[in-house]
């Protein structure tokens, strides 16, 4: 299959990532969301790296793995603060959690 | 004879002036008048003889201002010309206050008169005898004051203050132009003073031009405006016969004899410039139609001092006609002396009469005096017959000097002179038929007056009966007159007119019943010929419309100043309002504050802390980001 | 196209029937051990129908059982989340059945041309094989949810976070072996262990122990059956679970447990290398089963014995002794294999990592201690 | 002594503040008195010839060349004897009852008055020019008569101030904002040597600030209803010498400082005062209240001394007739004889409208049988005013006229017409109040008491003198 | 032939869980339907030859994140589509804008530009490699991705632990 197939799915992949971050009213939906954003990333690297000049200077997969594991650390730190904030407002939806705005 | 013998002759009659001011009892009051008026009277003639063998002199007082350059001092002359008229003033002033004191004896206010009559004295005596020309003017006004003062002395009749007015505002209409004179003299000349050791004015070549006419004939034609006014001459005669409403003895004494006379005396006195100026034919002229005038209004009048008056502007149209037709002043001087005597006479007859009749005036009401009044009617009539020049009286003597004089100057004026002389002749006879023949006409029976008064009345008969014969030619030479031929077809005119005017004046009026119309006195006659109606047509109405201007002018620029004051008003309105109230506070500060507080509203909106929405911004952003860098490859 | 399906299959199929088989065999010999060690006799009783052999030693009782699944009524609780109870227990058995082709299991019947396709030749099967094992959390948990049930959940969720501790150690202790063996490739740990079997060094010794203890939690065995334990939340997160669901649950863990120890044993025991291998190349498989067997008796052994953990000690025992040890481990046989001198490496090492080993359990002495109530007072 | 003599009724202002208000009059009166005597002694020891005497000159703002510089000479000798005589007179004529406020204020512009007429140094002669004003103003708002006084006042202050900004600006300019001194003798001497050479504008602002105050015709709007408005002896002042300042002003400030500036606008300064004189003259001849006749009269007055300052101007020297001495004298003798009559006459006003409450022409007949000693007072004073010769103003008058006819005889002839309309008002006044019958009610006076007589004695006496021999007076003013 | 199909069956099944993922009302689902995704994509590595990246993928996403989402469900709402709350937040509509707006600019310059070349050798990724170049070229950042990770796990623990319940010393030994 060739890149633009990839790059289009990829693309496609963000728009679905990109759909649930700016609809969504869960703050848990929007992490789903910002996973798959992740992920559609990922994809392209490696898609980049396969169709890529230079495969053998394994870019693509390392970039990906770095990708895969900062998003790992990102879910935890995410999710922590949601519990947190979820104690603190017994809510998690971003329209109630507005307490950060000018009066 | 030292200057400050000379100067007590007016400054005497001036000091009773000011003690009789404070007096009240009007005896006291009378005796020091007449002392004054007798001690200058002694001083004048004894002044007069020594002009009459010496030459002139001339005494300077005392300097009245000295201003840089020019100083106007005061100074007196004593020549012949003043010496005369010095000496009659006092001569026949003394007279009139000697029957004052009887006229005017139960008036309350009788120092109150004898202070003016003293005020009067000095003013004359001091416009005769001043050799300077701002001298002159002034007494010349202080001699206006006291007639002012006297005419209007019952002030409690409105007529006499109208009339006392009427006669001061006349007078300085002329006084004016006598200024206007002597400002042009001063100024052209820088001295006033008339004989100045060839210095003064009248010795002096004034050549320069002023207003594009010689300044001799200028300053002469001013001169004589001052001497018209003064002296009633036609267009400023008014004032004289309404300035009858004073007591008769101010009629005498100012109207008749002397305050008149200072006209024709400045004339006199100022002749080489009238010479230089070449006015006498205007003199002349004025003269001879005033004496006309005057003459038909005489007829056509019925109160008795009317009358006089009449006659006496008429006779001082003759003194003009003198003065202009004659080569020096002496014949119009000899018959203005002539004349104060006998229109003294009358005048203070008339003055007795009507004391006699109770203060009755009008002619038609008397009548029958002759029977009731022997002495005052015999005054009257010596004086009478001297008024209508009969043969060797003195009013002849002088009037024909001065027919001889035009006679020879200007024959149609010698016509119309003659004639005037016809008309006086026929009014005086009118005027006596009325008030001696016939019988009584008035309300109560006259009675004869008092000898203090009727003492006087002889006195001057005699002196107007014999002076022209006496004096007539000394006086005449020592005037300075060339004795010329009395043609005879003047002599016989003379003695024509005056006889046929008495005949004529006693075949219309003896034996008629005086109470019906009178044929002569035609209406425009009695109305004097509407000068007055003329007058208030045109001055008055000129003065009226000047001043009616000038208030309007005030109002016009006080609306003017409300105007202004509105309009600033306004404005500080406006900028109140409209500046400072919409522009800074709304647009300026307060709108500006709102602008930037909605701007922070509107800003802090974009804080919502709806987390979506910032997300969504992000996006938009990475969105035209890509854009642009492709935009940019591309 | 079909050449290369045709060949899946043959792989497929007999890896599958094999291990189904065994799965039966297997309880069977659980019950049978279990019962000898509570000194009783285990199933006998269930005899083939229409046959004559009676009591064939309870070898019919799995068969007995399995019809007794199928025709048990499926039941799914009315509130529950259909899909996923459906999904969970197929989840469960998915992942140890492709993980079982992972292992270097060399089949008796095949030819070269084949051999090269065994997933096993993979470059990275190992990690594979952890990823693989890794879902199985995911049905646990999908298991625990979709039933509705508050004790399947706490029982999924105690699974889960029993599952996810117990990975680490046990991916650390497998990477001692790929470190030793320098790849991830299964027949070249193999090879690897043909000189000497890994378990027979010290750091391999503990990771073999870390490993399989790491195993027993991951399966969810003996002492570690927590989710599972009768006397607390009955039966943990496949309580809903009736019918043949359950028994699919029951094959996945036995697979998981199979795959396990299969991965064990080609780590720490040399894959199918035995006396005679060389002759018989067929016999690699039997020494493979065997050793799969011996390590399944070991856990059978122990789930008779050892009483159950308690959750804290069971989280505490991983990330507190299990953990440090295991990377203590790694270092230790980095340095070895560094060294490569076994004379000296071998005695530090063990000295140690018993040293270590003690020292931990000491300072954890307290976990261990019995737990204080407070009740409302 | 001019500084004693300035401050002096400012000082007694002060006292009559401190003190109880009955002592006020008293105090005012010695304040004036002692201002009175100060300038006789002066002017007894005053040399005509020598020029500025008396003279105390005392730095002031060193900075600015401003200093305190006063002194006496011709111009102001005869004005400044006039101003404290007439300020005793309306301190005398005041009576007792007003409150102490009204003593302070009269005191005070009194003193203003001394200053504006010693001063030679523009500076404090403006700040003098301002201070009697003030008061004035006051005086006719708090104790004036007639429901327009405020208006009146106003308008009067208005007016004048307006009129002294425009000095003060042309001032400025004229002393080049402090280059040049601002010392009168000083600017006359450097304008005599052509040194100073101002702008037109800067002639026309001082000149207008003048006429303001003398007045002259389109700016004399305040003046009738202001001296209407005025207590009478206060209208007595204003009339008597604040015009005279105006004039005084023109003499010390147009003739030596703008000599080119005047030869050129001469023509026209005199044809206002034409204009003024014939106004004056002929809208009093309209009048029906006194105070508004007599102040349009003395607005018709005064306006010949302006006639004169504009024939100094024009004056080509060399003439046959020295015009600028003759006319500056015959002003400064016009100032004095006018201060005297007008002062005199509205004096007369004040007693008359003391006793009647009122003074309108048609309102009082035949007084002279009721109040002989008022109609002799009354005759005498308008005669003087009137300019019959042997009184005050006939001197000045004929000065004036002989000054004016040598320059512009065409135009002086016209403004005899002035003097003829004034001898038509003032006698009416006389034929209304004093002659005819006394009306039934009210028409008739009390007659004045001897205190009022004396009161009028010395003015009388000067009127006289003055008329009598204006030589003594003259001297004074013959540098 | 084969490669085409396994593309498209894996690409779908990665569209709709995605789909899924985002639009599920139960979160449950949600992550379940994520997982699947995150598979999906493991498999789409394998194909592209990066198979140690696929198996981190499945390790990392499916193993652990997809467990931990589930945690932090658990521990929150328990949304479980039962209450009809509105899904889209405010002006969701814009969100759907801009969603598909981005994908399609950033696709712009791929598609306008047309295909690159197909390079011929397949890249060889074998975990050895990998290591290496860890080990040598990529050290730097390996060792900071060693400090996150720590980070990020001592303040997930820090953020998540939330107050102490049980003051020490009354239950529990000090």
């Amino acid at each position: 299959m060739t890149l633009n197939h990839y790059l289009v799915l990829s693309a496609i992949l963000l728009g679905i990532g990109l759909l649930g971050v700016l609809t969504r009213r869960n703050i848990i939906v929007v992490l789903f969301s910002i996973e798959i954003l992740f992920n559609a990333a990922n994809l392209n690297f490696i898609a980049f790296w396969r169709f890529g000049p230079n495969p053998e200077a394994l870019m693509g997969p390392m970039f990906a793995l770095f990708a895969i594991a900062v998003a790992a650390a990102e879910v935890a730190v995410g999710l922590a603060l949601v519990i947190a904030v979820y104690r603190h407002f017994k809510t998690v939806d971003l329209e109630k959690l507005d307490t950060l705005r000018e009066p | 004879m030292s200057a400050s013998t000379l100067a007590l002759i007016p400054c005497l009659p001036l000091l009773a002036a000011l003690c009789t001011a404070g007096m009240r009892n009007g005896r006291r009051a009378a005796a020091v008048a007449i002392g004054a008026l007798a001690m200058s009277a002694l001083l004048a003639l004894w002044a007069l003889s020594q002009a009459w063998t010496g030459d002139a002199q001339v005494f300077p007082l005392a300097d009245w201002l000295s201003v840089g350059g020019t100083r106007i001092t005061f100074s007196l002359r004593l020549d012949a010309l003043s010496a005369l008229m010095a000496s009659m003033v006092t001569f026949v002033g003394l007279l009139i206050f000697i029957f004052s004191t009887g006229y005017m004896a139960h008036d309350p206010r009788c120092a109150r008169f004898f202070c003016y009559l003293s005020l009067f004295a000095a003013g004359m005596l001091g416009l005769v005898l001043s050799n300077n020309l701002l001298l002159l003017f002034m007494s010349w006004e202080i001699v206006g004051l006291a007639s002012y003062l006297l005419i209007g002395f019952w002030f409690h009749k409105p007529s006499a203050a109208a009339a006392g007015k009427k006669a001061f505002i006349v007078t300085r209409l002329g006084d004016l132009g006598l200024l206007l004179g002597l400002l042009v003299a001063f100024t052209q000349t820088g001295t006033l003073e008339l004989y100045a050791g060839g210095a003064g004015l009248l010795e002096k070549d004034p050549g320069t031009l002023v207003w594009g006419v010689g300044a001799a004939k200028l300053v002469s034609l001013l001169l004589f405006v001052g001497a018209a006014g003064k002296s009633g001459q036609v267009p400023l005669h008014v004032w004289l016969p309404d300035a009858m409403e004073g007591p008769t003895p101010v009629s005498a004494l100012i109207h008749a004899a002397t305050m008149v006379a200072a006209g024709v005396f400045l004339v006199a006195r100022t002749f080489p410039l009238f010479e230089a100026g070449g006015t006498l034919p205007l003199v002349a002229w004025t003269g001879g139609v005033t004496a006309l005038i005057a003459a038909l209004i005489a007829l056509g009048q019925f109160d008795i001092k009317r009358i006089l008056a009449y006659s006496t502007v008429s006779q001082l149209g003759l003194m003009m006609v003198g003065l202009g037709a004659a080569t020096t002043g002496a014949i119009g001087m000899y018959h203005l002396f002539t004349h104060a005597y006998f229109k003294a006479l009358l005048f203070l007859g008339a003055g007795s009469i009507s004391h006699g009749c109770h203060h009755e005036q009008d002619i038609r009401k008397m009548g029958g005096i002759a029977r009731a009044m022997p002495v005052t009617t015999a005054a009257y009539l010596c004086g009478a017959l001297a008024l209508v020049a009969f043969p060797y009286t003195s009013g002849y003597f002088s009037k024909d000097a001065v027919l001889v004089a035009v006679y020879g100057a200007d024959r149609p004026l010698f016509y119309l002179c003659a004639f005037s002389s016809l008309l006086t002749a026929l009014y005086v006879t009118r005027q006596c038929v009325y008030v001696f023949a016939g019988a009584h006409r008035g309300a109560h029976a006259p009675h004869e007056s008092p000898a203090v008064m009727t003492v006087p009345l002889v006195i001057l008969a005699v002196f107007a009966l014999g002076m022209g014969g006496l004096f007539g030619g000394a006086l005449q030479a020592k005037l300075g007159a060339i004795h010329a031929a009395h043609p005879f077809p003047v002599i016989a005119t003379s003695w024509a007119v005056a006889l046929g005017g008495m005949l004529l004046g006693w075949v219309i009026y003896s034996g008629r019943d005086l109470r019906a119309p009178d044929p002569l006195a035609l209406v425009p006659l009695q109305r004097k010929l509407w000068f007055d109606e003329l007058y208030a047509a045109t001055a008055g109405r000129l003065w009226s419309g000047l001043t009616a201007l000038a208030v309007l002018l005030q109002e016009m620029v006080a609306a003017l100043a409300e105007l202004v004051q509105e309009l600033a008003q306004a404005t500080g309105q406006f900028f109140s309002r409209s500046v400072d109230g919409r522009l800074i506070d709304q647009l300026a500060v307060d709108g500006l504050a709102r602008r930037f507080h909605e701007g922070g509203r509107a800003a802090v909106r974009f804080q919502s802390g709806f987390l979506p929405g910032y997300l969504r911004w992000v996006v938009l952003g990475t969105l035209l980001g890509g854009l642009f860098v492709h935009w940019l490859l591309t | 196209m079909t050449q290369t399906l045709l060949n899946l299959l043959a792989i497929a199929v007999p890896l599958a029937v094999g291990f189904a088989s065994l799965f039966a065999f297997t309880t069977w010999l659980e019950r049978k051990i279990l019962a000898r060690i509570q000194n009783r006799i285990g199933p006998n009783r269930i005899s083939l129908p229409f046959t004559r052999f009676r009591r064939l030693f309870g070898l019919i009782q799995p068969a007995a059982d399995g019809l007794k699944m199928l025709a048990k009524e499926d039941i799914v609780p009315r509130d529950a989340d259909k899909l996923l109870h459906l999904l969970a227990p197929i989840l469960s058995l998915v992942p140890p059945m492709m993980v079982l082709c992972l292992l270097p299991l060399e089949l008796p019947y095949a030819t070269a041309g084949m051999r090269a396709l065994q997933a096993a030749a993979l470059d990275n099967a190992v990690l594979l094989f952890f990823a693989i094992t890794s879902l199985n959390t995911l049905a646990v948990f999908m298991a625990g949810w979709a039933s509705r049930n508050k004790y399947s959940l706490l029982g999924g969720m105690r699974a889960v976070a029993q599952m996810v501790s117990y990975e680490i150690p046990l991916v650390l202790s497998a990477a001692v072996v790929i470190m030793a063996a320098g790849g991830m490739n299964a027949q070249a740990i193999v090879e690897a262990q043909r000189a000497q079997w890994f378990i027979f060094t010290p750091w391999g010794l503990a990771a073999f122990l870390i490993f399989f203890i790491a195993s027993l939690a991951e399966t969810n065995r003996s002492p570690f059956d927590l989710p599972e334990a009768e006397s607390e939340i009955i039966a943990g997160y496949f309580t809903e679970y009736s019918g043949f669901k359950f028994a699919l649950f029951f094959l996945g863990e036995y697979l998981a447990i199979f795959a396990v120890s299969g991965l064990a044993v080609t780590l720490f025991l040399g894959g199918g290398a035995g006396p005679w291998v060389a002759a018989y190349p067929a016999l690699s498989c039997v020494w493979f089963l065997a050793k799969i067997f011996a390590l399944i008796f070991v856990m059978i052994w122990l789930r008779g014995t050892l009483p159950r953990l308690r959750v804290d000690q069971l989280m505490g025992f991983a990330w507190k002794f299990l953990l440090p040890l295991s990377l203590l481990n790694l270092f230790v046989a980095a340095a070895a294999l560094k060294l490569a001198k076994p004379w000296l490496s071998w005695p530090v090492g063990a000295l140690v990592l018993y040293g270590a080993a003690v020292a931990l359990s000491r300072s954890h002495r307290a976990d261990a201690a019995p737990r204080t109530y407070s009740y409302a007072e | 002594m001019i500084t004693v003599l300035t401050f002096a009724p400012a000082l007694a202002a002060l006292l009559i503040l401190l003190l109880p208000s009955h002592w006020a009059r008293r105090v005012a009166v010695v304040g004036a008195m002692v201002s009175l005597v100060i300038t006789c002694c002066l002017l007894s020891q005053f040399d005509p010839r020598g020029g500025l005497q008396f003279a105390e000159k005392v730095a002031w703002m060193p900075s600015l060349k401003v200093d305190y510089h006063v002194g006496l000479d011709g111009a102001n000798a005869l004005v400044l004897l006039l101003a404290t005589l007439l300020s005793l007179l309306a301190i005398l004529a005041s009576p007792g009852s007003l409150p102490r406020g009204y003593f302070a204020l009269i005191s005070l512009q009194a003193c203003g008055m001394f200053g504006a007429f010693t001063a030679l140094n523009f500076f404090h002669w403006f700040l003098f020019w301002e201070l009697a004003l003030v008061p004035a103003f006051f005086l006719i708002k708090l104790f004036g008569q007639g429901e327009d006084r405020h208006r009146a006042a106003l308008s009067f202050f208005l007016f004048t101030v307006l009129g002294s900004v425009a000095m003060l600006l042309g001032f400025l300019f004229l002393s080049g904002g402090g280059r040049e001194s601002f010392d009168f003798i000083e600017l006359a001497a450097r304008a005599r040597s052509g040194a100073l050479d101002p702008g037109g504008w800067v002639f026309a602002a001082v000149l207008a600030g003048l006429l303001v105050k003398v007045p002259l015709a389109p700016l004399h709007l305040w003046q009738a209803p202001a001296y209407a408005a005025a207590p009478a002896p206060v209208a007595m002042l204003l009339t008597g010498v604040m015009s005279k300042m105006g004039v005084y002003g023109l003499l010390r400030l147009i003739i030596p400082l703008f000599p080119r500036q005047l030869a050129a606008h001469g023509e026209t300064l005199m044809v206002l005062a034409l204009l003024t004189i014939l106004w004056g003259a002929f809208v009093a001849l309209r009048q029906t209240q006194l105070r508004r006749l007599l102040a349009f009269s003395s607005l018709n007055h005064v306006a010949y001394c302006v006639l004169a300052v504009g024939a100094v101007g024009l004056a080509i020297p060399g003439g046959v007739v020295d015009v600028p001495r003759l006319a500056t004298q015959g002003v400064i003798l016009q100032m004095f004889a006018h201060g005297l009559t007008a002062a005199g006459l509205f004096y007369l006003t004040g007693l008359i409208e003391q006793r009647a409450g009122r003074s309108g022409l048609a309102d009082f007949g035949g007084l002279s049988a009721a109040a002989p000693r008022l109609a002799a007072m009354f005759y005498i004073l308008a005669f003087a005013s009137l300019g019959l010769p042997f009184l005050a103003g006939f001197a000045a008058e004929f000065l004036i006229f002989g000054g004016a006819f040598a320059v512009a005889p065409t135009l002086t002839a016209v403004a005899t017409i002035g003097l003829l309309a004034t001898a038509v008002v003032l006698l009416t006044v006389l034929q209304r109040l004093f002659t005819g019958p006394t009306p039934a009610q009210g028409g008739s006076l009390p007659d004045l008491t001897g205190e009022e007589v004396l009161l009028l004695a010395p003015v009388l006496a000067l009127v006289l003198w003055a008329g009598l021999a204006p030589g003594h007076w003259l001297a004074f003013s013959a540098h | 032939m084969i490669e085409g199909v396994a593309f498209y069956i894996l690409s779908t099944v990665a569209v709709l869980g995605a789909l899924l993922a985002v639009s599920r009302r139960n979160l449950v689902h949600g992550v379940f339907a994520l997982l699947l995704f995150f598979a999906a994509l493991s498999g789409l590595f394998v194909m592209l030859m990066a198979d140690y990246v696929a198996a981190v993928q499945v390790l990392v996403y499916v193993g652990a994140v997809g467990i931990l989402q589930l945690f932090a469900i658990m521990l929150t709402e328990h949304v479980t589509g039962d209450d009809l709350r509105r899904l889209g937040a405010r002006g969701w509509f814009w969100g759907l804008m801009l969603a598909v707006a981005l994908p399609v600019v950033l696709l712009l310059p791929p598609l306008l530009n047309g295909e690159p070349p197909v390079p011929p050798a397949a890249p060889q990724s074998t975990a050895r490699q990998l290591g290496s170049q860890l080990m040598e070229h990529y050290v730097v950042p390996l060792e900071v991705l060693a400090l996150l990770l720590t980070g990020a796990l001592i303040g997930a623990v820090a953020v998540a632990h939330g107050p102490e319940k049980d003051p020490p010393g009354k239950d529990r030994p000090a």
